[in-house]
């Protein structure tokens, strides 16, 4: 009965949305740029400095849309971390029981830099070439799956990435603040100098919001992950005991 | 000459349709999230698609290509949908996330993610 | 001046810290603090605001293409109301929240408590104050995730099923409302909100009915419009009961506000007639479920529906008289709903039952919880010493002066709902204060209410005790924010 | 480049519907990681590259990392649709009463 419904509810949507727009989609490709997206490209050099327009937008023109951007993703950390307390104690041993062999061990020491490397320039060079904060924090964050799923360092104290997480969202919040305080009195504002198109350190702050972004997204979904294993808890039972770890 | 821009509009429409389908009858809820995961993925390619020029380039300056920064504006597509749709693509997997391990405990609680042995989920 | 925008830094600021110092007492401290400081800040803001709109540029870039941001009479208004229920219901989450679940790591959960509990009023806040479309959707997200994760806090089974109904139905919802925005930035090249009004104002009756429809089905779940309500009952019922007076008080006014907001300006008049149709709807079937209820939070679940109905049928009157009763209805129901839902959570903790029949004679032994829910009861009903008869009765008086087929249905439908709300508020009231079975009151010290928690309800209690004679100098509040909300 | 759109699109279409209608449940979060990539691949084409970096590393790489750890920790990496992953029916033939494997060809 369900199946009827689920279908009887597809086809009416389809119907509506096809009846209603579709005909007006199917044109050829336009040729010319919105208002607002052709603005943007004019604006990114003279008002950002950035090379990278959709960077511009994203860290300088709707910049609050990336504060809010971090705070959903910090949210669903915080979320997966408050929900999965029950999963203490069966740590990483557990879910994952052979350590992967000697391939996989020693491969992850190989790779381990490389793509810590690569995530720290994806970040770096947002502004300039495409990706930025959240691709490049990713990228960092697979390097420290890469060590804890193959046995390379059993245990990651959440306590170390909590404090980076918080320091990294801070430091986002008082760059926006800097605008605030500065004389053009607007939160989030690009007040630093903007350098020569192209360089690393140019277009201001954009290369520091970034920086943050991308700290921040490696540390949350590095305790996404632990946290989803479990072995949160047990490396705060042992931070517990004196934190040998 | 195909538009691409059709061809695209109506494959969107298409994952969003079988996104929906899929939430609405599947049974187990983990393959209720990878529907919602099949409507995102529909939802950001409509939005990138509207911000789409015939043959146009990707929004980025190159500092030291010989045609002049203007010219190289002329030719790029639109770069505000992109920056939409990063945005929508965190809040994605924020929202992936956090249901899946929703899940995770109710199995841990209730041995079973299927929808007849949920109380309330029923619709 | 101090910017406004201290309403979003502040409460993001003080979680990252909340998370960086992860001590459960630096958590308490910190977010009573900021969200103390921002209560203190919100009547300047207020009446900054309502002589004239405080227009905000953010990263020194002027709309459109920078973000449309701002603080006009309704902004304000809003800001007041969350500073100071978010500041209430976190003092009463002090001594509350370690009673809200049993779950191994309770010390860190707490922590992330305060550190979400912040962000879903930065959500609030900027839900209400921006003017761009697509930062609505982001601090919809915010708003929303937080409920979700608030919500599934006590583990549960029944909340985790309850968060988990919520968040597909809000998912479905937000890719809907993205759709939307794509098609309005589509139509109108810009995301201002006033630029898509003009736009599709302009558009071919096809598109803006698809984009109208798609944006009710968006919002509509969160301000839980009648079809689109079924996660409401379950989600306010197990999540904590802090949490389920936040969100009854104005977590779904916000979503209403926002998409009476935008239909105002967008939709059509058949739009707006459907929209009041399906608000009748929403009183009935809500104040008929709240009848058969046999737990407390349920029946005030339910009953939330019913008054949120109520709030969307006066709002889509289409008069100003009809917006001036709808926001006096909503701030009486956050304050009365805040209260019941405060007062119920002692109720289960102290009995350990969610059963109303579990309450028999808890009259004599919580006297002040007892009498703070009497109080906010009869207000919600609409008793006359109270609030809630006066904001009642201008809604009435509204649908009234509409003359229109609809509007006298209305008139109808709220009466037997009264009627209705009447029925099983003062049947749980009579079980409170019934002379027979001895409730089962647990042996723990303080039988009625802690301190902080009295605070809170108190002041709750107070809005509702108070507003009725006080009706002038809150119509200085609400006539212009009636007058503003017409115009993005 | 029409021509590479079309053949991506209608790749993506069966793909994605063997995600949903597949019905082993590894397949299915494997066949979503793919989606993903043809997606990216996708946005490559509409000159797009900022967000095809974003939805390779969040769509296919963080995503199904996650789903593999949601399916681990449900025991149903192996379980066929209907009874995902029940403690008592686990992944037994017997379970088939109603798998619905209607285009679920790819797998």
């Amino acid at each position: 009965m369900r199946k009827v419904i689920g279908v009887l509810l597809i086809v009416s949507f389809a119907f509506f949305v096809f009846t209603l727009v579709m005909r007006d989609l199917w044109v050829e490709d336009p040729t010319a740029v919105r208002t607002l997206g052709q603005a943007a490209i004019e604006e990114t050099i003279p008002q950002s400095g950035a090379a990278n327009t959709v960077t511009a937008i994203v860290v300088q023109f709707r910049g609050l849309d990336t504060l809010g951007e971090v705070t959903v993703l910090f949210l669903s950390a915080l979320g997966v971390a408050l929900l999965s307390g029950e999963f203490a104690g069966r740590g990483l041993k557990e879910v994952f029981r052979d350590d992967g062999g000697f391939i996989l061990y020693y491969g992850a020491r190989l790779v381990l830099p490389i793509i810590i490397l690569v995530g720290v320039y994806i970040v770096a060079h947002g502004h300039l070439s495409p990706g930025g904060g959240f691709p490049g924090g990713v990228l960092v964050a697979t390097a420290v799956y890469a060590v804890l799923m193959t046995g390379v360092k059993k245990e990651l104290s959440t306590r170390i990435m909590a404090v980076i997480e918080g320091f990294a969202g801070l430091a986002f919040v008082a760059l926006g603040l800097l605008g605030l305080l500065s004389d053009r009195f607007s939160f989030l504002a690009n007040i630093l100098p903007k350098g020569s198109l192209g360089m690393v350190f140019s277009a201001g702050i954009i290369p520091l919001i970034y920086a943050a972004v991308g700290t921040k997204v490696a540390a949350e979904l590095s305790t996404l992950v632990t946290s989803l294993t479990g072995s949160d808890y047990a490396s705060a039972d042992t931070t517990a005991q004196g934190g040998k770890r | 000459m195909i538009s691409i821009s059709a061809v695209l509009y109506s494959t969107s429409l298409i994952l969003i349709l079988l996104g929906l389908y899929g939430v609405l009858t599947r049974k187990n809820l983990i393959r209720v999230v990878i529907s919602l995961d099949v409507v995102d993925l529909g939802v950001n390619i409509f939005l990138v698609t509207i911000g789409y020029v015939r043959d146009g380039r990707a929004p980025i300056y190159l500092a030291d290509a010989q045609t002049s920064l203007a010219d190289q504006a002329s030719r790029m597509v639109d770069p505000l949908p992109q920056s939409l749709v990063l945005t929508a693509i965190v809040i994605g997997f924020g929202v992936t996330a956090v249901a899946l391990t929703l899940l995770m405990r109710l199995y841990e609680r209730k041995g079973t993610v299927m929808v007849s042995d949920l109380r309330g989920l029923k619709w | 001046m101090v910017s406004p925008m201290l309403l979003i830094a502040m409460p993001l600021g003080a979680a990252f810290l909340i998370v960086l110092l992860g001590s459960k007492i630096a958590a308490r401290i910190v977010a009573i603090a900021t969200v103390a400081f921002l209560a203190v800040l919100a009547p300047f803001w207020l009446t900054a605001a309502i002589s004239e709109p405080i227009a905000i540029v953010l990263a020194d870039v002027v709309p459109p293409l920078g973000i449309a941001f701002g603080l006009d009479a309704v902004s304000a208004g809003f800001v007041l109301l969350i500073a100071v229920s978010g500041l209430l219901v976190l003092l009463y989450s002090l001594p509350y929240i370690p009673h809200a679940g049993e779950f191994k790591g309770k010390e860190k959960a707490e922590v992330r408590y305060y550190a979400i509990f912040l962000l879903l009023l930065a959500g609030a806040f900027g839900l209400v104050m921006t003017k761009d479309i697509f930062n609505l959707f982001v601090f919809f997200e915010i708003l929303c995730i937080s409920s979700y994760l608030l919500v599934a806090y006590s583990q549960e089974e029944r909340a985790l099923e309850a968060s988990f109904k919520y968040m597909v139905l809000g998912s479905i919802g937000s890719a809907f409302m993205l759709v939307a925005i794509g098609l309005s930035y589509r139509l109108s090249g810009s995301l201002a909100m006033t630029d898509i009004a003009k736009a599709l104002a302009a558009a071919p009756a096809s598109y803006s009915t698809l984009v109208s429809v798609l944006f009710v089905f968006g919002f509509g779940i969160e301000a839980a419009i009648f079809p689109l309500n079924t996660w409401l009952p379950d989600a306010h019922s197990s999540a904590p009961s802090s949490i389920s007076a936040v969100l009854s008080g104005f977590v779904i006014e916000v979503a209403l506000v926002v998409l009476v907001r935008l239909s105002l300006n967008i939709f059509s008049g058949t739009m707006l007639l459907v929209l009041s149709v399906l608000a009748l709807a929403g009183v009935l079937v809500g104040e008929m479920a709240a009848l058969g209820q046999k737990e407390l939070k349920r029946a005030l679940a339910f009953s939330s529906i019913g008054q949120v109905s109520m709030m969307l049928f006066a709002f889509t009157l289409g008069s100003e008289i009809g917006r001036w009763a709808g926001f006096g209805q909503l701030l009486m129901h956050a304050g009365a709903k805040s209260a019941l839902f405060l007062v119920s959570g002692y109720f289960i903790v102290r009995t350990g039952s969610h059963e109303i029949e579990a309450y028999r004679g808890l009259g004599r032994k919580m006297p002040a919880a007892s009498a703070f829910f009497a109080i906010a009861a009869l207000s919600l009903v609409g008793m006359p010493p109270f609030f809630g008869f006066f904001t009642k009765l201008r809604i009435l008086e509204a649908a009234a002066a509409a003359h229109s087929g609809i509007g006298y249905a209305g008139i109808v439908v709220i009466l037997f709902a009264t009627v209705i709300e009447s029925i099983y508020l003062f049947r749980i009231v009579r079980t409170l204060y019934g002379a027979n079975a001895e409730a089962a009151v647990s042996s723990s010290a303080g039988g009625d209410l802690p301190v902080f928690a009295w605070i809170a309800v108190a002041g709750f209690v107070l809005l509702v005790l108070v507003g009725g004679f006080i009706i002038p100098s809150f119509d200085r509040l609400l006539q212009p924010m009636a007058a503003v909300l017409a115009t993005i | 480049m029409g021509a590479m759109v079309i053949v991506v699109s209608v790749l993506l279409i069966g793909l994605a519907a063997g995600a949903i209608f597949v019905r082993s449940l590894g397949s299915a979060v494997i066949l979503l990681g793919t989606v993903s990539l043809l997606v990216a691949t996708t946005f490559l084409l509409l000159a797009a590259p900022d967000v095809a970096i974003t939805e390779a590393a969040i769509g296919s790489a963080l995503t199904t990392l996650v789903y593999v750890l949601a399916l681990k920790r449900t025991n149903s990496i192996d379980s066929l649709d209907d009874d995902g992953g029940r403690q008592a029916g686990k992944g037994t033939a017997a379970g088939q009463k109603s798998g619905s494997a209607a285009g679920g060809s790819h797998a």
